[in-house]
């Protein structure tokens, strides 16, 4: 019987552990989802936004000495212009490119800001200080026999549902969220509508960018380790949670990071844990092979 | 003369749009068959259905005396559906059964649960897959079908040697029995359903475009698809694929048949370029053509696969009278040879001159078809084309 | 009104238009009629700044337009309803009409416009919280006219409106067409319908390989035999 | 001619040769990227050396130059640095690599140009007998695993451990010497799990362990992950299991942490259990750097003083110095060094203690019992 | 006229290049002769391995980015086999490219029905899942440990050692695979590739099969890349599996975007300058900086696409050449007009 208790006190506290990651991955997601959907290009620089968000984050409380919760919102603003940035700079001359020129751009892109980052910060792993982080976040928030959940862990789940509603309604509710579903079903019409289609791009840009950066502040904290080639595995996994939920679908997106992080916790947890990122990427790979249209997003036809 | 395609009741919808509605064309050797309309009458759609760029929600298409697009009846869809439904049910008992004897003491672990329902789940999935007609389920179902047929007959061979149920008490044969008679020729039923040529072609198994071409259809585009950064002759040999036969190692070794094959599609390249009066311009890239020019390399690339039947999707649009008029002398120059050609063409003054026989679609239906002077004199194309009039046989 | 003086483009290599000059007048429905590929769609994504010009210029109002971005030329009130249609299917018919009013600010008015629309087509008011994909063919184009409608143009520029439709719905639509004109917006009517747009229209442009090959009165071209000639040869 | 000009500006560039009358003893490691701090120690410890040298008077009257080549800790880099300095006719001895995957892909480069070298800090297993240039003043992975399983079992009489190991080659030998001499001891291997060093979220192995209850996780790996490896366990609610490593966690970033209190690891060097030789050498390190050497500083010091043996003793001939090391090759020829006495044994490798040094009240103290 | 046809015919250049080439070793450049070969043998394994990855992205149109996946299992391969079973060289490359060709055909026949960006993940998925495989299947790979004590290659009983050996070594295999290519290239195969970038609705309307054709692409291009890695583990003698991560894919990539995807002489231009710009730059830049050396290639990457997307010799550009010479030629014979 305790053996039992064991068994299924290790299950929810895997499954705590695993809805934890899924979120950030959600967060991420949001932001591949979000630039897929408008403009049909997998930015593979938004995992360097979140490497960039965490060590804004971490920079501005260390160094410039500001309280980590108004360090997390200036973060959340500074990646925004940043996402705005790069889609200046790199995407926008080349919007009437073939899709091969601008996917070998974001790439270029992540590879450039991620040594970038290497160059400023340095490859070592970075951890806050003690004395900096907020107290409050190691304390448990909640502990039921062996399951434990701290309150970061429960501050990252609220930000994280908090921040896809507000997303959902800004999305569905508000005239430049009709404009961004528009623009992502008819470029060219929506401009005829005289809807500034750039506009409406980067905009797109800074909401996925400051989902991006304000998860890399979050995972910075949480897991207190920020490192420059943070934004590789982490974009890709999040990557194959925005086309695990269906790409372009923001409850997608949630529902794909949780699914993708659950299983990534179980498949460490109960399979093998040296295989960790391999379930990301196989799981990745079926889902492109067998339905490429994710859990809940549509089937896209090409035109003739 | 003999028919060589024959079209029966095709009909194709892009959700809940009806692009074509149960149209009926055939084309007989040697003729030039015209087929206009006013623009969005569906002509591309139809031209995209016969070159299996596009596949017809309904009727046939033979070609040759070939089936082409066979028709699927509604009853074996249905059947199908039905199939796949049983296939998860009979998955509802198997998963516990299997873990009763198979894992055995292990029935309430978190693990073991979970893998039950994640079998359960790819069931689900595999018959949404099949129910959808996705080709992937297709082949995997193979592989559940053959698994549950192994388990059907190594239950009913260990009818005995079983014990209970786990959990339960009740004797497993209750369960093993009646799932082995059912399950066992249920897979075998479903997999030789799986395999008729018909169903086949649900999933996707049907010939693609290529193969069309390789049957001996060829086709021009409405707005032009070259290949732009090759040479016009170039442009031409990729014409010559289906003619050539060389492999990969012949070209890696390139044995004398292969040289003697590339010299001949040389040779014979030149040769169309010719025919199309381009001969001059072999060696430019064909992105550097003139309008004109394009369009006729287009017509040579599409001959150079030897086509029975050239379908050309409006060969004359955006010429200006002259250009037009040679192309009318080279569409001749090619029924010549023996070739049916099946022509798209909005522009009837084209149309009267060139063509044997017309049909003329309208908003995706069949209104009239027949020789080019009966054609100018039917009040229902007239309407089509001027428009305007309410007296349409439909309203 | 609008003025397009030798107006050059290039579509890829193509000379889509060569040397376009074409006017319209205030209040007035001119057609602008031709075959397939001959330029008509291209004039009109001129207009709208989306389809780049090489040389000439287009006045609109005695100011050039030309190299103004697409939203500016909206807000100035030239709005174009495209080529089949082109509504956004994944959004419903209200936010169809909504992004139509993108560019005006005042809410009062807009839903003041969009009730003059449902007025105007009934049907878009039982179908408002429909997905715009699901409308059939006729309430797809009742829709982007009204889409179009909600930026309260001054110029109105409708590309193939009869296209693909019944002609009873195309008899309908020319009816609206007729009654927006009336209600004092002027309008750029792109056909291949040449009879349906000449009948409705005031003066009319013959296009042909990108050049304008014929103009005249509207009665006048419908009776002309090159026009006739030019469809039935 | 554009190309000709730019292949010749980079081929002038390349061949570069700068002419100076000194020794040179280049130090391969990584300088930069996430071992950099490893890499560091290897630097001071080296200067310092070089520092003392010259002012002696340097070898024979030359002065000592310690070259820096940064090979990043990849094995590509770490071959065409060993190139590089193979064909540099100044170059008679190296210092180096640090990872055993880089000695390993320059070993055969060194090989093939006769050059011997010195690693002061890869513990690999197979290296020793890949080359008879090759030679270590560190013991190897099994030896410290061994250690470990000894010192475990007797000194802290811990039954049951668990294993969180990095999927690197020091790591997993460390793990394997490990676990095969706790089976012989009779400590019982309840898991092992594993980590990339891509990750930072470890709580669902750390989850696993916490409902193996341990008595100890042993965690072979680098300092910076497994600082936030306890950190993570801690959080989990993991709290009175005790962690222990190897040398890779000898590190002021454990230091710094403080939920590492009471962590334990092995190490080559120990400041105040070490000789007066060594007293002089912390002295001086910390009057330089301002901190504790750490291993790497010491070993490398040493290496370092190894080569200026050599070349003292049979000028800078490549093979001569070779066959001068390979001579050291008994207790009583041994180089005295800070990190005790290193010699030879037929395949390079080196004989060494190994010691154990704890944090207590957020700092590195040696523990109280060693085991000898 | 034959020697003004010679002249221009980019054979003749290249083997002339090569001439040059198999000179190199006997230069009078001093000490740094062998660090110079080894920095050259670098490059001309790139230029093998960039010609090899040419054919998806720059032949078919497609983007890999898993192509490192082959390399490393090529190198595996030699590295196993030489290793447990001593084998020749000779006998090595052909199985390592044929086992490449098999992984090739395997992930290419399920994956290339996948539209561009799709396929990239999927590649990208599977290089990262070979690298999973080398490090943790110990029993196989030694994993993390890597594979030291690789015999050096040898030929008629004398080992190679030496760095101009392995130089001319490479020499020959740059150019067996130029062989390859270019005969692929100007064939039956090649223009059926070259139609598929180009246009693939209009080329499956020519009668090529979009899917056979694309997986031969693959297969070959894995089989090249494999046979890169084969003569690496020769040449290097230790392998780990960090050697195939990720970043060379992006590297070779990088080349071949610099130098002009689909074009020959392109695609070596761009390894013949970027693989030795690496050895400059750890000359020229500061210690802290050399390890971000990356963010060269990842800005070259981005400028190219910025302003120069056809790279340094376009697709096109080498397509005209060889129509004039072809137009040569044929005048030439007397067979053309």
């Amino acid at each position: 019987m305790e053996n039992l208790l064991d068994q299924s006190s290790l299950f929810l506290q895997q499954l705590v552990n695993g809805i934890t990651l899924g979120g950030v991955y959600a967060l991420i997601a949001v932001g591949y989802t979000m630039v897929y959907g408008v403009i049909q290009l997998i930015n593979f620089a938004h995992g360097e936004i979140y490497m960039l968000g965490a060590f804004l984050a971490y920079t501005m409380v260390t160094v410039l000495g500001i309280p980590f919760f108004a360090a997390f919102i200036l973060t959340i603003l500074v990646c925004a212009c940043f996402g705005v940035i790069l889609d200046f700079v790199a995407y926008r001359p080349l919007r009437k490119a073939p899709r091969l020129a601008a996917l070998i751009t974001a790439i270029g892109m992540s590879i450039f800001l991620q040594n970038l980052a290497l160059m400023i910060w340095g490859s070592q792993i970075k951890s806050y200080p003690r004395d900096m982080f907020p107290a409050i976040f190691l304390k448990p928030a909640l502990s039921i026999g062996e399951v434990s959940m701290t309150w970061i862990q429960v501050f990252m789940l609220s930000i994280t549902v908090l921040f896809m509603v507000i997303l959902h309604l800004i999305i569905h509710k508000t005239k430049i969220g009709t404009a961004m579903r528009a623009v992502s079903q008819d470029k060219t019409t929506s401009a005829l509508m005289g809807i500034g289609v750039n506009r409406v791009i980067a905009f797109t840009f800074a909401i996925g960018s400051a989902m991006g950066g304000m998860a890399g502040a979050l995972v910075g904290l949480y897991y207190n380790a920020i490192f420059p080639t943070m934004g590789y595995i982490a974009g890709i996994k999040a990557f194959a949670a925005a086309v695990l939920g269906g790409i372009g679908s923001v409850p997608g997106a949630m529902l794909g990071g949780g699914v993708l992080g659950i299983a990534e916790v179980m498949g460490a947890g109960y399979i093998s844990s040296e295989y960790r990122d391999g379930i990301s990427y196989a799981v990745m790979i079926a889902v492109i092979l067998f339905k490429p249209s994710g859990l809940i997003g549509r089937q896209i036809g090409e035109k003739v | 003369m003999d028919t060589i395609l024959k079209v029966m009741r095709l009909s194709k919808s892009f959700g809940g749009l009806t692009a074509l509605r149960e149209i009926t064309l055939e084309a007989k050797q040697g003729q030039i068959v015209g087929i206009i309309g006013p623009n969005g009458a569906g002509k591309t759609t139809l031209f995209n259905c016969l070159t299996s760029l596009y596949y017809p929600t309904g009727g046939q298409i033979e070609f040759q005396e070939r089936p082409i697009v066979q028709e699927v009846s509604e009853t074996k869809k249905r059947l199908i559906k039905r199939c796949a439904m049983l296939f998860f049910v009979l998955g509802l008992i198997w998963v516990p059964l299997f873990w009763s004897v198979f894992v055995p003491h292990t029935f309430f672990k978190v693990e073991v649960v979970l893998l039950g329902i994640f079998i359960l789940s790819i069931r689900l999935l595999l018959v949404r897959g099949l129910v959808r007609f996705q080709i992937w389920a297709w082949g995997l179902m193979f592989v559940f079908l053959i698994s549950d047929l192994w388990f059907a007959s190594w239950w009913l061979t260990h009818l005995l040697s079983l014990g209970p149920m786990i959990g339960t008490g009740i004797p497993l044969y209750y369960f093993t029995v009646p799932w082995g008679i059912i399950a066992g020729p249920f897979s075998i039923y479903l997999m030789l359903q799986l395999f008729l040529r018909k169903v086949r072609q649900l999933y996707g198994f049907r010939l693609g475009p290529d193969a069309i071409c390789r049957l001996g259809m060829a086709r021009t585009f409405q707005n032009i698809r070259l290949f732009f950064n090759l040479s016009v002759l170039d442009n031409v040999r990729i014409g010559f694929h289906v003619q050539m036969r060389s492999g990969v190692l012949g070209i890696l070794l390139k044995t004398r048949s292969q040289r003697d094959e590339e010299g001949l599609t040389t040779k014979e390249a030149l040769k169309y370029l010719r025919f199309v009066g381009l001969d001059g311009r072999a060696f430019d890239l064909a992105g550097a053509l003139a309008y004109g020019e394009q369009r006729r390399l287009e017509i040579a690339r599409a001959l150079a696969s030897n086509p029975q039947l050239l379908l050309l999707d409006e060969p004359a649009a955006g010429m200006n009278a002259q250009e037009s008029s040679e192309l009318i002398r080279l569409i001749f120059k090619i029924r010549e040879k023996g070739i049916t050609v099946l022509i798209i063409e909005h522009d009837m003054k084209v149309m009267m001159n060139l063509a044997d026989n017309i049909y003329v679609l309208d908003y995706g239906m069949l209104i009239a078809d027949g020789t080019p002077d009966e054609i100018k004199t039917n009040p229902k194309v007239i309407k089509a084309y001027l428009g305007g009039g309410t007296a349409h046989a439909e309203t | 009104m609008l003025r397009l003086e030798d107006v050059d483009s290039y579509y890829r290599k193509i000379h889509a238009l060569k040397g376009v000059s074409l006017r319209v007048r205030e209040r007035s429905i001119c057609c602008l009629i031709g075959a397939n590929g001959a330029g008509k769609s291209t004039t009109l994504m001129a207009i709208s700044g989306i389809q780049p010009i090489s040389s000439g210029t287009i006045k609109f109002g005695g100011d050039p337009i030309q190299k103004l971005a697409p939203e500016e030329i909206v807000r100035r009130g030239v709005v174009q309803v495209p080529e089949g249609r082109r509504i956004f299917p994944d959004l419903t018919v209200k936010e169809n009409l909504v992004l139509g009013a993108y560019l005006r600010k005042e809410k009062r008015k807009v839903a003041e416009s969009m009730e003059n629309s449902f007025e105007l087509f009934p049907i878009l008011k039982e179908r408002r919280e429909q997905m715009g994909g699901t409308l059939s063919g006729g309430e797809q184009q009742m829709l982007a006219i009204a889409r179009g409608l909600m930026g309260t143009p001054r110029l109105l520029l409708l590309d193939e409106p009869s296209l693909g439709l019944a002609p009873i719905v195309v008899e309908q639509i020319m009816g609206i067409i007729r009654r927006i004109r009336d209600d004092g917006v002027t309008i750029l009517l792109v056909e291949q319908n040449a009879q349906a747009a000449l009948e409705l229209g005031d003066y009319g442009y013959v296009i042909e390989t990108g050049q304008v090959v014929l103009e005249d009165k509207a009665r006048a071209l419908l009776e002309n035999p090159r026009v006739k000639e030019a469809y039935l040869g | 001619m554009k190309r000709l000009c730019c292949f010749l500006f980079a081929w002038i560039l390349l061949t570069g040769v700068v002419w100076a009358d000194s020794i040179k003893i280049p130090i391969a490691a990584p300088f930069t990227g996430p071992l950099a701090s490893f890499g560091e120690g290897m630097k001071n410890g080296a200067l310092l050396k070089a520092e003392e040298i010259n002012a002696a008077g340097g070898i024979n009257g030359k002065n000592v130059e310690i070259v820096l080549e940064d090979e990043l800790c990849d094995p590509k880099e770490a071959a065409m640095v060993a190139t590089k300095l193979a064909n540099d006719p100044k170059v008679s001895v190296v210092v180096g690599h640090l990872c055993s995957s880089s000695t390993l892909a320059a070993l055969p480069v060194y090989r093939g140009a006769k050059l011997p070298a010195i690693s002061p800090a890869s513990t690999n297993v197979s290296i020793g007998k890949m080359s008879p240039y090759y030679f270590r003043n560190v013991y190897k992975d099994d030896f410290q695993g061994l250690f470990l399983a000894k010192y475990v079992k007797t000194v802290k009489g811990y039954k049951k451990v668990a294993i969180f190991y990095e999927v690197n080659d020091y790591s997993m030998g460390l793990m394997l010497a490990f676990m095969k001499e706790a089976k012989k001891l009779g400590i019982k291997i309840l898991g092992t799990e594993a980590y990339t060093a891509d990750t930072t979220d470890f709580k669902p192995q750390l989850t696993k362990f916490k409902m193996m209850k341990p008595d100890a996780i042993f965690i072979p790996g680098y300092a910076p992950h497994e600082t936030i490896i306890i950190s993570q366990a801690r959080s989990l609610g993991i709290k009175n299991v005790a962690f222990f490593g190897a040398d890779g966690l000898d590190d002021d970033l454990m230091v710094k942490n403080p939920d590492t209190e009471g962590l334990f690891v092995t190490t080559p060097f120990l400041p105040d259990k070490a000789g007066p030789q060594a007293a002089g050498f912390v002295k001086a390190y910390r009057k330089k750097y301002g901190k504790d050497p750490n291993w790497f500083a010491a070993n490398t010091y040493d290496a370092v003083g190894i080569c200026a043996q050599a070349i003292k003793a049979v000028g800078q001939n490549r093979e001569k110095i070779r066959d001068y090391l390979a001579s050291i090759n008994s207790k009583d020829k041994a180089y005295d060094g800070v990190a005790g006495k290193t010699y030879f044994d037929k395949n390079g490798d080196c004989l060494k203690e190994a010691f154990v040094k704890k944090i207590k009240n957020g700092k590195w103290v040696s523990a109280e019992k060693q085991l000898q | 006229m034959r020697w003004q046809l010679y002249k221009k015919d980019p054979r003749f250049v290249f083997l002339s290049l090569i001439f040059l080439a198999v000179l190199l070793p006997w230069l009078p450049l001093g000490a740094s002769t062998n660090y110079i070969l080894r920095i050259m043998t670098t490059a001309v394994l790139y230029m093998i391995l960039a010609l090899g990855l040419n054919i998806v992205p720059g032949f078919t149109g497609l983007l890999d980015l898993g192509y490192v996946g082959f390399y490393g299992i090529g190198a595996y391969t030699s590295g196993l086999l030489s290793i447990h079973y001593d084998l020749s060289l000779w006998v090595i490359l052909p199985l390592a490219a044929l086992n490449g060709a098999l992984w090739g055909t395997l992930l290419g026949a399920p994956t290339l029905r996948l539209t561009g960006d799709y396929f990239a993940i999927v590649t990208f998925g599977f290089s990262e899942l070979v690298v999973l495989v080398l490090r943790n299947e110990l029993w196989l790979t030694r994993g993390p440990m890597g594979l030291p004590g690789i015999p050096p290659p040898s030929i008629f009983g004398h080992p190679l050692t030496r760095d101009w050996e392995f130089f001319y070594l490479v020499l020959l295999l740059l150019m067996i695979v130029l062989l390859v290519v270019t005969r692929l290239q100007d064939s039956r195969l090649g223009r059926a590739w070259f139609a598929i970038r180009e246009d693939e609705i209009a080329a499956q309307c020519c009668g090529v099969n979009l899917i056979r054709y694309k997986v031969t692409a693959f297969a070959i291009s894995a089989s090249i890349g494999a046979m890169g890695g084969a003569f690496y583990a020769k040449w290097f003698q230790f392998i780990h599996p960090d050697m195939f991560k990720f970043w060379e894919s992006i590297l070779i990539l990088c080349l071949i975007v610099f130098g002009g995807m689909g074009s020959i002489a392109g695609t070596m231009l761009g390894a013949l300058i970027l693989i030795p710009l690496s050895e400059v730059l750890r000359a020229v830049l500061p210690q802290g900086l050399f390890s971000a050396r990356y963010l060269i290639y990842g800005l070259v990457l981005v400028l190219m696409m910025r302003w120069r997307p056809e790279g340094l010799v376009p697709f096109e550009r080498a397509q005209a050449k060889k129509a004039k010479l072809l137009q040569e030629r044929l005048t030439v014979s007397g067979d053309g007009e």
